[in-house]
This record gives C-alpha cells, sequence and structure tokens, in this order.
C-alpha cells in the first residue's frame, strides 16, 4: 500500500509540494527555519493547515484588533470556543457564529448540518448548555436551479441537525441576490447558558496529565483536496480520495450530555472541541494556550478506515470529536462518564513541558515542532487596500429617486420580493420550541428565550444588510450593528454583545481588503457608541465563484441582549384597534441600495444610506425605556422596504388594519430605508407618557379592526389594501419560488 | 404522584416533559435513564419526544428493543398511565403496545407550528379534563408524524373509541387525520402534538396542561378509592 | 465472513410518501415516463457464518430491520473472501 | 413497462452515522457475529421503455435519485407484462 509518508523533505521542496498544500514559498523558508531542518510531510501538513488562513487569521489579524472586545460584563472576548458575557445571578450567556459556506457549496445539506454541529461544539466545549440555534443564509437568485436545490438543501441540513440535537433554531435571516449565485453563504450561530462556576478552557496544563480523545473515530473526511493535488499522488488516490464530512447530529446529542457531565467532573483540566484542522488545531492550541507542549501516538487515535497515514488523522476534519486534558491516573473516571453514553474517551497522549508539539506512529516520531510555531507564530499579513472604482463612481452620483406612482401595487411587489417575503417556508421546517423557553418565536424582529428559574429573557438576532456595505462598507459596518441593536431593543433588551461573522472575496484583492477593513471600522465604531462588545467571531474569505466574481462583502452580526423583566417582552405585531401608530425619527429620500432600487433597477448603485450614531444611540435607549416602562403594545425597526412593508408586516399576526396620515413626498415616506427609524403601537392611556419619553415620536395613525391598510396624504387616500391580501402575497412568495419549474 | 420520564440515547424533550410534570403539574418526577430503569415505584410512565438513537433506521425502532420496554409492558399490563409524545408514540408503536406504524411527513418536510386538535374521545384518563369535541392547540414538530394503520384496524380504533385527538387540518397525511390513540385499555395514550409545550402562557398557551391535570384527577381517584 | 444483501420494501398497499414525492418530482423534472417509485431501504451487514445463519437473519429483520406492520424483507448471502 | 431496481449506497469512506446505529443496536441485541452495517436506498420505479432508457436512468439517479457527492448507484432492469 502506497503510503503518503514516502513523500520525503527532499521532494516537498525540490517539488514545492508545499504549494499545493496552501504555503507560500515564504513560509516554506520561515518553516525550514523554525525548525532548522526541512519538515516532513506530516509536519508540512501541520503548518499547512494551522497557517491557513482559517486558523491564522494571518489576513485578518490585523482588522481583528480593531474591534472593542472590552466592557464590564465580559467574562470571556475572543480567543476561546466562544465568548461569554455576564448576565447576573452568577450566569452568562455564552455566543459564536461559524461559517460553512465553501461545504455547503459542494454537498449543501452536509455542508450546513455540520456547520450547525461545529458552532454548537464550541459553546458546549466551554461548559454552557446550547439553549439556542440561529443562522444567516446568502443565495443567488432563486430563478437559477442551482441556487432553488442549495436553498432547499440548506435549509433542510440546519433542520436535520438541529432538530435531531434538541437545540431550537430560533432566528436568523435569509437574503437572496445575484451577488451570490456561485456562492451562497452559510453562517451558522449558537447561544448557550452557563454557571459562571463551569466556565471551561482549552487549555492542556498539569505537565504529566493525559490527553484524551473522544467521539467520532477519524476517517479521511474533509482533508482538503488541495492537499490532496499534486501529480504523484493522484494516481494512488482514486480511492483515497478526501470525502464529505458527514455529520451524525445523534452522536453529537450523546456528546453535548456527555461533555456537560464531565465538566462537574474535578478531573477534567481541560476541554475543545475539534474544529476546523482537527486534531492538529485542538492539541496544539491547548497546549501553546496553556505554555506547555504535547505528545501523542497516533496508533492509539481510533480510526474508522484502515492504513490511514499521520498525514491524514492529523488534517481530518470528521466530526463529532473533542480533546480532553485530564489529570494523570483518573483517566478511568472520565472514561465512565462517556461510557454511559455509549462513547469512548481514549488516552491518546501527554503534557509535556518541551513546548514542542510531537506525533509518533508505529515506533516513530513523524512529526516534533515547537507548539507556539503553529498557533501564536503563524504569520501576519498587512495587505495593500485600493479605494475600488465602483466606489468612487457610487459616490459621485446624484441621489438615486425611484419613480412610483401606483403604491398601492408598489408595496404588493415589495411584499413579494424573496429578501422581504415570509420566511415561513424556512423556519416552519426548524424546531423553534424544544427546551420549552422560547417565548418569541422566528417571525418577530428577535426570538426571546427566558431564562428558566428566573425572570429575565434573552433576546436574539442576525443581520446583515450587505448591499449597503456593497456600497460603501463604513456606513453598512454602522448600520449592521446598529439594525441588530435595535432589533433587540424592539424585543425589549439591552443589547449586551455581539458576535460577527465576516464573509469577503479574496483579500488578495486590494479592493476587497478595502472593503473589508472599512466594514471593520464601521462596525467597531458603532460597537463602541452602542455599548457592544465583540466577544467572538469567525472569519471566511476567498468568497468568489468561478470567473472571480466576489459576493457583496458580508459582515453579519450576531446580537444577544438581556430583558430584564419577561413582561419587557415586546413583538413587531400590533396588538389591537384603538392603539395609537407611531413613527420614530425622520425619514429622508435615501434609496441607494434600497430593496425598491433593486426592484425597480435590477441592481444597486449611488451613495449608501447615512446613519448618525449619535441619535442612533439615543433613540435607543430612549424606546427601551418606554418599553420597560410598559409604554409600548409593539414595536418594529424599520428596514426593507420602509414604513410601508413594515406597516403591513405589523398587521399580519392578528389580521388588523390601520389608518394612517402621511405628509410630503410619498415614495419617500413609504418606501425610503432612511436609518434609525421605528414603527410602534402605543395604548391610547399611554400616549402623554410615552411622548415624553421618546421625542422623535411622530403619531401618524391607529390601528383599525377593519382588516384593511389604508394611508392617505392629506385627506386624499393614496393606499389602500386588505391586510389579508398583502399577507397572502407576502406568505405566498417563497413557497411559490420554491415550487415553480425553472 | 410520582412521573417517571424515560430518557432514550437522542431523546431531546425529555426535560420538557420532566418539567410539565414537576413545575406546570406540580406533582413529583424524575428522569430515568434508560438502562438505569427501575420504573416499579412510579405513579405513570412519560416517554418523551425528540430523535432517540437519531431517528435511524425507523423513529422509535432501536429504542423499542431496549430493555426497558419490558418494564414499560409491564406497567401497561397493570394498568398504569403511560403516555408518549412524538418520539414517545413512535416508540409505542414500534412496541406493539399500540396498533399501526408511522410514515413520513406527506411533504417529506419537518415542520414546527401549532395545530388545533379536536378532542374526540373525552373518557379517557388522559382527556377527562377536555370537553368532548373541544378545539386546543397544541405545537407538533415533527418529519415522520403521517400515522398508518390498515382499514381494518382503523374500524377497530373507531369502534373502541380509542382515537383520543385528531387534527382539524391534517398536516402530515395521517389516516382519519388521527393525531393520537389510545390501547384498548384506554391506559396508553401514543401522540404526535407535544401537550408539555403548552403548560405555561409565557411559552404559549396552557391547553396541554389539562392533559397532565386528567393524568393526576385519574390517579387521585384511584388513590381514594384503593386507600 | 458472509454479506447478507438485505432488501426493505413497503408492503403494498401502504402508501409510500416518499416514493410519492420522488415520483413528482422526476415528473416535474419532466421525466414524463415514470409511472411509479417505491422507495424502500437495502443494507448490507457484514457477519460470521454459523450454521443457523439464515435462521438469526429472519429474527434480526423481525426483531429490528423491518416493522412487520409495514414493510417486508428479502435477502440474499454472498461469501466473501 | 419496465421495472428499474435502483441500488443507492453510500461511497467508501463516507461516515454512515445510520448503519452505525443498526450495528449497535444488534450487538446490544447479541448477535455478536454482525461486523458492519451500511444502509443504502433501494427504490423501484416503473416506467415505460424509451430507446435510450439508461441514459435517462443515469440522468435521475445523478439529478435527483443519488446525490453523487457522497453516493454510488447502480441498478437493472426487468421487463413487466
Ligand atoms: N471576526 C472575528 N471577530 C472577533 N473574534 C474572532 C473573529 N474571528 C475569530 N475570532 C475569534 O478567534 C477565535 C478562534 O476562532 P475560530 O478559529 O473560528 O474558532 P474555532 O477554532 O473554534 O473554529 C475565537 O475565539 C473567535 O471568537
Ligand atoms: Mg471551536
Amino acid at each position: 500500500m502506497p503510503s503518503t509518508l514516502e513523500i520525503s523533505p527532499e521532494q516537498i521542496e525540490q517539488q514545492r509540494l508545499y504549494r499545493e498544500m496552501g504555503l507560500s514559498d515564504e513560509e516554506f523558508k520561515s518553516i525550514t527555519k523554525i525548525l532548522g531542518r526541512r519538515p516532513n510531510h506530516t509536519e508540512t501538513g501541520l503548518f499547512s493547515v494551522m497557517w491557513s488562513e482559517h486558523c491564522s487569521y494571518k489576513n485578518s489579524k490585523p482588522l481583528l484588533k480593531k474591534f472593542p472586545t472590552e466592557g464590564p460584563h465580559v467574562l470571556q472576548g475572543p480567543g476561546e470556543g466562544a465568548g461569554i458575557i455576564d448576565i447576573g445571578d452568577d450566569q452568562a450567556v455564552v455566543f459564536k457564529i461559524e461559517s460553512h459556506n465553501h461545504p455547503s457549496a459542494v454537498e449543501p445539506y452536509q455542508g450546513a448540518a455540520t456547520g450547525v454541529g461545529g458552532i454548537l461544539r464550541d459553546v458546549f466545549s466551554m461548559g454552557a448548555r446550547p439553549i439556542a440555534l440561529l443562522n444567516s443564509l446568502r443565495f443567488g437568485s432563486l430563478k437559477h436551479p442551482r441556487v432553488k436545490f442549495l436553498f432547499e438543501e440548506v435549509v433542510n441540513g440546519i433542520a436535520g441537525y438541529g432538530n435531531c440535537v434538541g437545540v431550537p433554531t430560533v432566528g436568523g435571516e435569509v437574503q437572496f441576490d445575484d451577488a451570490y449565485n456561485g456562492n451562497p453563504l452559510v453562517n451558522a450561530m449558537c447561544v448557550g447558558l452557563i454557571d459562571h462556576k463551569d466556565i471551561q478552557k482549552g487549555i492542556a496544563a498539569g505537565i504529566g496529565n493525559t490527553v484524551m480523545y473522544v467521539g467520532a473515530k477519524t476517517g479521511r473526511d474533509g482533508i482538503h483536496g488541495a492537499t490532496f493535488a499534486s501529480e504523484e499522488l493522484s494516481e494512488e488516490s482514486e480511492e483515497k480520495r478526501p470525502s464529505v464530512q458527514v455529520g451524525d447530529p445523534f452522536m453529537e446529542k450523546l456528546l453535548i450530555e456527555a461533555c456537560l457531565d464531565v465538566i462537574q467532573h474535578d478531573a477534567l483540566v481541560g476541554i475543545q472541541d475539534m474544529g476546523a484542522a482537527g486534531l492538529t488545531s485542538s492539541a496544539s492550541e491547548m497546549a501553546s494556550k496553556a505554555g506547555t507542549g504535547m505528545t501523542m501516538n497516533l496508533d492509539l487515535i481510533p480510526q474508522r478506515e484502515l492504513n490511514m497515514t499521520p498525514y491524514e488523522m492529523m488534517l481530518s476534519e470528521s466530526q463529532e470529536r473533542m480533546l480532553l486534558v485530564v489529570e494523570k491516573g483518573r483517566e478511568e473516571e472520565i472514561a465512565q462518564v462517556f461510557k454511559k453514553y455509549d462513547l469512548e474517551a481514549v488516552a491518546v497522549g501527554e503534557v509535556t513541558d518541551t513546548k514542542r508539539f510531537r506525533l509518533t506512529h508505529k515506533g516513530e516520531t513523524v512529526a516534533d515542532v515547537p507548539v507556539d510555531s503553529l498557533a501564536e507564530d503563524a504569520p501576519v499579513y498587512h495587505q495593500p487596500w485600493r479605494v475600488p472604482a465602483y466606489y468612487k463612481e457610487f459616490q459621485a452620483m446624484d441621489n438615486y429617486i425611484p419613480d412610483v406612482s401606483d403604491y398601492r401595487k408598489t408595496l404588493l411587489d415589495l411584499l413579494k420580493q424573496p429578501t422581504i417575503a415570509s420566511k415561513e417556508w424556512v423556519y416552519d421546517q426548524y424546531d423553534s420550541m424544544v427546551q420549552t423557553n422560547t417565548v418569541v418565536r422566528p417571525g418577530s424582529d428577535a426570538a426571546v428565550l427566558r431564562v428558566r428559574g428566573t425572570d429575565k429573557a434573552l433576546a436574539m438576532t442576525t443581520d446583515c444588510n450587505s448591499r449597503y456595505i456593497y456600497l460603501d462598507p463604513e456606513t453598512g459596518g454602522k448600520i449592521a450593528v446598529a439594525e441588530a441593536a435595535r432589533n433587540i431593543v424592539c424585543s425589549g433588551g439591552r443589547p449586551l454583545g455581539l458576535t460577527d461573522g465576516l464573509n469577503f472575496g479574496s483579500p488578495e484583492n486590494p479592493e476587497i481588503f478595502w472593503q473589508m477593513e472599512k466594514s471593520v471600522e464601521g462596525m467597531s465604531s458603532a460597537c463602541t457608541k452602542l455599548g457592544t462588545p465583540v466577544i467572538s467571531g469567525n472569519v471566511s474569505l476567498y468568497n468568489e465563484s468561478f470567473g472571480g466574481h466576489a459576493i457583496y462583502p458580508t459582515p453579519i452580526v450576531g446580537m444577544v441582549g438581556l430583558i430584564e423583566e419577561t413582561k419587557h417582552i415586546t413583538q413587531s405585531h400590533m396588538k389591537k384597534a384603538g392603539d395609537l401608530i407611531y413613527i420614530i425619527g425622520e425619514t429622508y429620500p435615501e434609496f441607494g441600495g434600497s430593496e425598491l432600487q433593486g426592484m425597480l433597477e435590477g441592481k444597486h448603485f449611488g451613495k449608501a444610506l447615512r446613519i448618525d450614531l449619535d441619535i442612533e444611540a439615543s433613540r435607543q435607549k430612549q424606546l427601551l425605556k418606554a418599553i420597560q416602562s410598559g409604554f409600548v403594545a409593539s414595536a418594529h425597526d424599520l428596514s426593507e422596504g420602509g414604513l410601508a412593508v413594515a406597516l403591513a408586516e405589523s398587521l399580519f399576526e392578528n389580521e388588523l388594519g390601520c389608518d394612517v396620515a402621511l405628509e410630503g413626498d410619498l415614495t419617500t415616506a413609504l418606501f425610503s430605508e432612511t436609518q434609525s427609524r421605528y414603527i410602534v403601537s402605543v395604548n391610547p392611556e399611554h400616549q402623554e407618557a410615552f411622548e415624553g419619553e421618546v421625542k422623535d415620536a411622530r403619531c401618524i395613525g391607529t390601528v383599525t379592526d377593519d382588516g384593511v391598510l389604508r394611508v392617505k396624504s392629506g385627506e386624499q387616500p393614496v393606499l389602500e389594501e386588505q391586510t389579508t391580501t398583502l399577507k397572502e402575497t407576502w406568505k405566498g412568495a417563497i413557497p411559490c419560488l420554491v415550487k415553480s419549474k425553472v | 404522584m410520582k412521573f417517571a420520564v424515560v430518557v432514550f440515547p437522542g431523546s431531546n424533550c425529555d426535560r420538557d416533559m420532566y418539567f410539565a410534570a414537576k413545575d406546570a403539574l406540580g406533582e413529583e418526577a424524575d428522569l430515568v435513564w434508560y438502562q438505569e430503569a427501575d420504573l416499579s415505584d412510579y405513579d405513570a410512565i412519560l416517554l418523551p419526544g425528540g430523535f432517540s438513537y437519531g431517528d435511524y433506521l425507523r423513529s422509535g425502532a432501536i429504542a423499542a428493543t431496549s430493555q426497558v420496554t419490558e418494564q414499560i409492558r409491564a406497567a401497561a399490563e397493570a394498568g398504569k398511565p403511560i403516555l408518549g409524545v412524538c418520539n414517545g408514540f413512535q416508540v409505542l408503536l414500534e412496541t406493539g403496545l399500540l396498533p399501526g406504524a408511522m410514515l413520513s411527513n406527506v411533504n417529506q418536510k419537518f415542520m414546527c407550528h401549532y395545530e388545533t386538535l379536536i378532542v374526540e374521545n373525552n373518557e379517557t384518563m388522559f382527556t377527562s379534563h377536555y370537553e368532548k369535541k373541544e378545539k386546543i392547540s397544541i405545537p407538533i414538530a415533527h418529519g415522520d408524524g403521517n400515522y398508518y394503520c390498515d382499514e381494518e384496524t382503523y374500524q377497530t380504533l373507531l369502534e373502541n373509541d380509542q382515537i383520543a385527538f385528531t387534527y382539524e387540518n391534517n398536516p402530515n397525511g395521517s389516516v382519519g387525520d388521527i393525531a393520537g390513540i389510545t390501547n384498548e385499555a384506554g391506559n396508553v395514550l401514543g401522540m404526535m402534538p407535544h401537550p408539555e409545550r403548552a403548560v405555561e402562557k409565557l411559552i404559549g398557551n396552557e391547553d396541554g396542561l389539562r392533559l397532565f391535570q386528567s393524568i393526576l384527577t385519574h390517579w387521585r381517584n384511584n388513590h381514594a378509592i384503593n386507600a | 465472513m458472509r454479506k447478507v444483501k438485505i432488501h426493505i420494501t413497503l408492503k403494498e398497499g401502504v402508501l409510500d410518501p416518499q416514493g410519492k414525492a420522488v415520483q413528482n418530482s422526476l415528473r416535474s423534472l419532466e421525466y414524463d415516463n415514470v409511472n411509479e417509485v417505491r422507495v424502500g431501504k437495502y443494507m448490507e451487514v457484514m457477519m460470521e457464518d454459523t450454521a443457523d445463519i439464515e435462521k438469526q437473519i429472519d429474527r434480526m429483520c423481525d426483531q429490528l430491520l423491518a416493522n412487520p406492520v409495514i414493510e417486508d424483507y428479502s435477502y440474499t448471502i454472498e461469501e466473501v473472501v
């Protein structure tokens, strides 16, 4: 049986085989320097994965430093499996977002499913019980059969995994745009709940302690295709071709329960999931973080396939695996905890004081490298940037004003846009209620879960309007954070912090690097202003489809907020006839990147919308106070489609009607997407108190029970339609697109 | 009254069921791991929803082969109330404690939302707190909820009043719109909708609570007689 | 060592929702000559040979692999070297 | 009319969680001689004969019935009277 071990260090250097593994000439040289010799095949593999963008953040590190990451309530910022924020009563909330874009483009069901599995492990490896999942998805146009297939299978995969492990999928977002035709985005977020005393770290501390492997056996799954693509290998490799990672949510469920048991065991020293770069990253990071070294005997690694090489074992991304460090001599106690769940915990190595990562296989040393060189000493690149030509062009344009004459038809058309249309087709497939904590299910601004045993609740959301970011990354970055915070506030919560999923094209393209840098700067300034530190995140680059078409820059924000009393929980739908309808905030003619622009022009261009972070912050404070004081019956932020769409959406749940009078230019009043605005309904008995609290609120009408949405300008009716007609249009759009033949 | 919630590998509504019995109903309840289970001390047995053994092969099939099913069978014969919800219902079908089998939903999709159920028989130990033909709103969350039985079995179910709940708008293709059935003796109830998710106003409604209250009432009445 | 190939199919008369769905998809992809699709399971079980192997397989199928209320099974046994 | 019998199996090396669960369950039912179980799909498609029926079946499998990234398929065609 030919073995990849046969490739000699000389061959790797002379034939530049390291390039196939993703290492540059420079990087290879510096590895040779670190080791004082040429790396062998396995070692080259270790460096290639650990120095990849995915693990090392070599292109994004300088940007990530710009994020504010601290706050009095932050218990764990970026650097561990997930971030942690205090919520009082010795409890904390744990969350992180992660992308699975490339795997989902190849095999959407498994790609999305294993994305969910991975983010769950990040959270329960911290010691937290996962209480909620969210996701943020981007697809191309549903006109294309391939896109439709990706959409259906991604949703199916998320459902298949999340439903089985029993963690409710409570929220998320889905947007459709041609920019994602060749490159869908699949980001999954997990939120967990933990008692302070249970917080775990992924560290390999205590010289002599034992390293244990738990969970699924290692197969040849997900070893990066490129690493196998060398000429020499391809002849023998048909049967060794890397296979797609397949998720086993049943195994994951057992792991969750077993890991939550084992963290109560005092023999446990450290625990980490095996995510990207599998054994290599979990083992080397655990040692590096603890300032120790580690040896592992690869013969002991549970293997699913025959004749696996050290290279394959170390690079495998088989799912549902965890690495533990336990006190020496107490391995059996730990193994017993897992045994209950039919899981095997196997001793595979030892913590050493050498600061080296040493692997043996069949009695030979197959890798011996300084542990920090893999993790902390990975190279960092400061990529050059350039202002894109399109941006200069957009900035020079006159303000775009759409030409709309039939307001009713325009509203109906907008409600049919897949990005605006009801996502019920998606979330009906998710178990959103298991664990019986879900107070606000998908469909409102943010999902809300009560914290059992207290009167508190958590609000959570994912948001990112990438069209704004494309037009103006800095402003768009601010808007993404602000919009997430608005959604939390509308639900009655105080925003606590966020996790970010940075999805971009190639950082080596200076124009894309500029997009990255500017959006991170915009997000950072909003985070600072709104008091929401970044506690975790993920970077996914090189999202370009064939022909070099990059996606829209898509830095997704996943935010969590605290609702102090369950009676503050507020939803977007209006409650009853007679309530007063207010709009909070002025409206300007702003349509750059708007849904209406895309619908009428087939593309997005011009200047982005403005945002004033001071106004944003003060309005959020005022509205939250009004909600907490009990003055507000419903609250909904204005986003895609402007006031008309928000108004319609707030009527659907209870099939109410409204009488609203607007002033000024009606296209602007109805469809502009000006930021920092809300629509709220208020019981007349609270009119005075509410107006005293929220300065920029203007009453525009009342809720009615005749089931008709009515808008007047002066005394002139300008838009009138049955709520049920609007609702059916909005609800039917996506099922109709999915079913339609192409 | 003391409830046992039997936990299989992959059960995931076990804690919800436990909270329903313990907090919402206010009775004693234990989570009992399938391997260590001694069910003899319990007054009622709850089989929770979820994905026992990942729903691999057929929903509920692998769990149905485990040792604990012998104890469940014994409890059923002794006349104790046994409630199987969702995956618990599937387990009861696979053990043969209830007739029929479960197929996948007609639309081949998992679905999760509230459904309106009609109480067809309010004279069981699980439904006495409802009115006959009362409409209640209870969440469903399943991919394999399409109840199947042959015509003969269906006629028997009708004749014996074994159909406890039907759907007002059949979501999954079940024969006769069936949402829940009992055994002939009436002490084993299997249903796809989740009453344990409907025991509190805050998270929806309390329509499911009355099912647990019915079990309690039955037990108290029995107990009073015995005592 | 034996390789046992087991086919599990829905009994005639039992509606096959999965088969129906596949059939509809094929139709909408314009395979107009497709009349009916039935979906079942196919398993390959590797097992050591024993004297009463057929009896054992029957028992396995009755006990776990097939549900007699809705499914039929059949199998073939191959020798593996 | 033709009856097409299609077998869809996971490619070698691809994890089969279902097969593993069934295998463990058989083991705990004390079928100690069972070594490995792989679970796949079996479909019976009734279709009108056409000149290029094999090509058509291949296309159906590639397009819908099998997932070429992780599954292999094979089939036989029988005549039905
Ligand atoms: N965009 C980001 N913003 C802030 N923190 C980030 C970002 N990307 C990654 N991080 C942090 O870096 C650490 C390593 O991330 P990652 O490699 O994605 O985790 P894992 O190894 O668990 O997949 C995590 O703590 C993560 O929260
Ligand atoms: Mg991780």
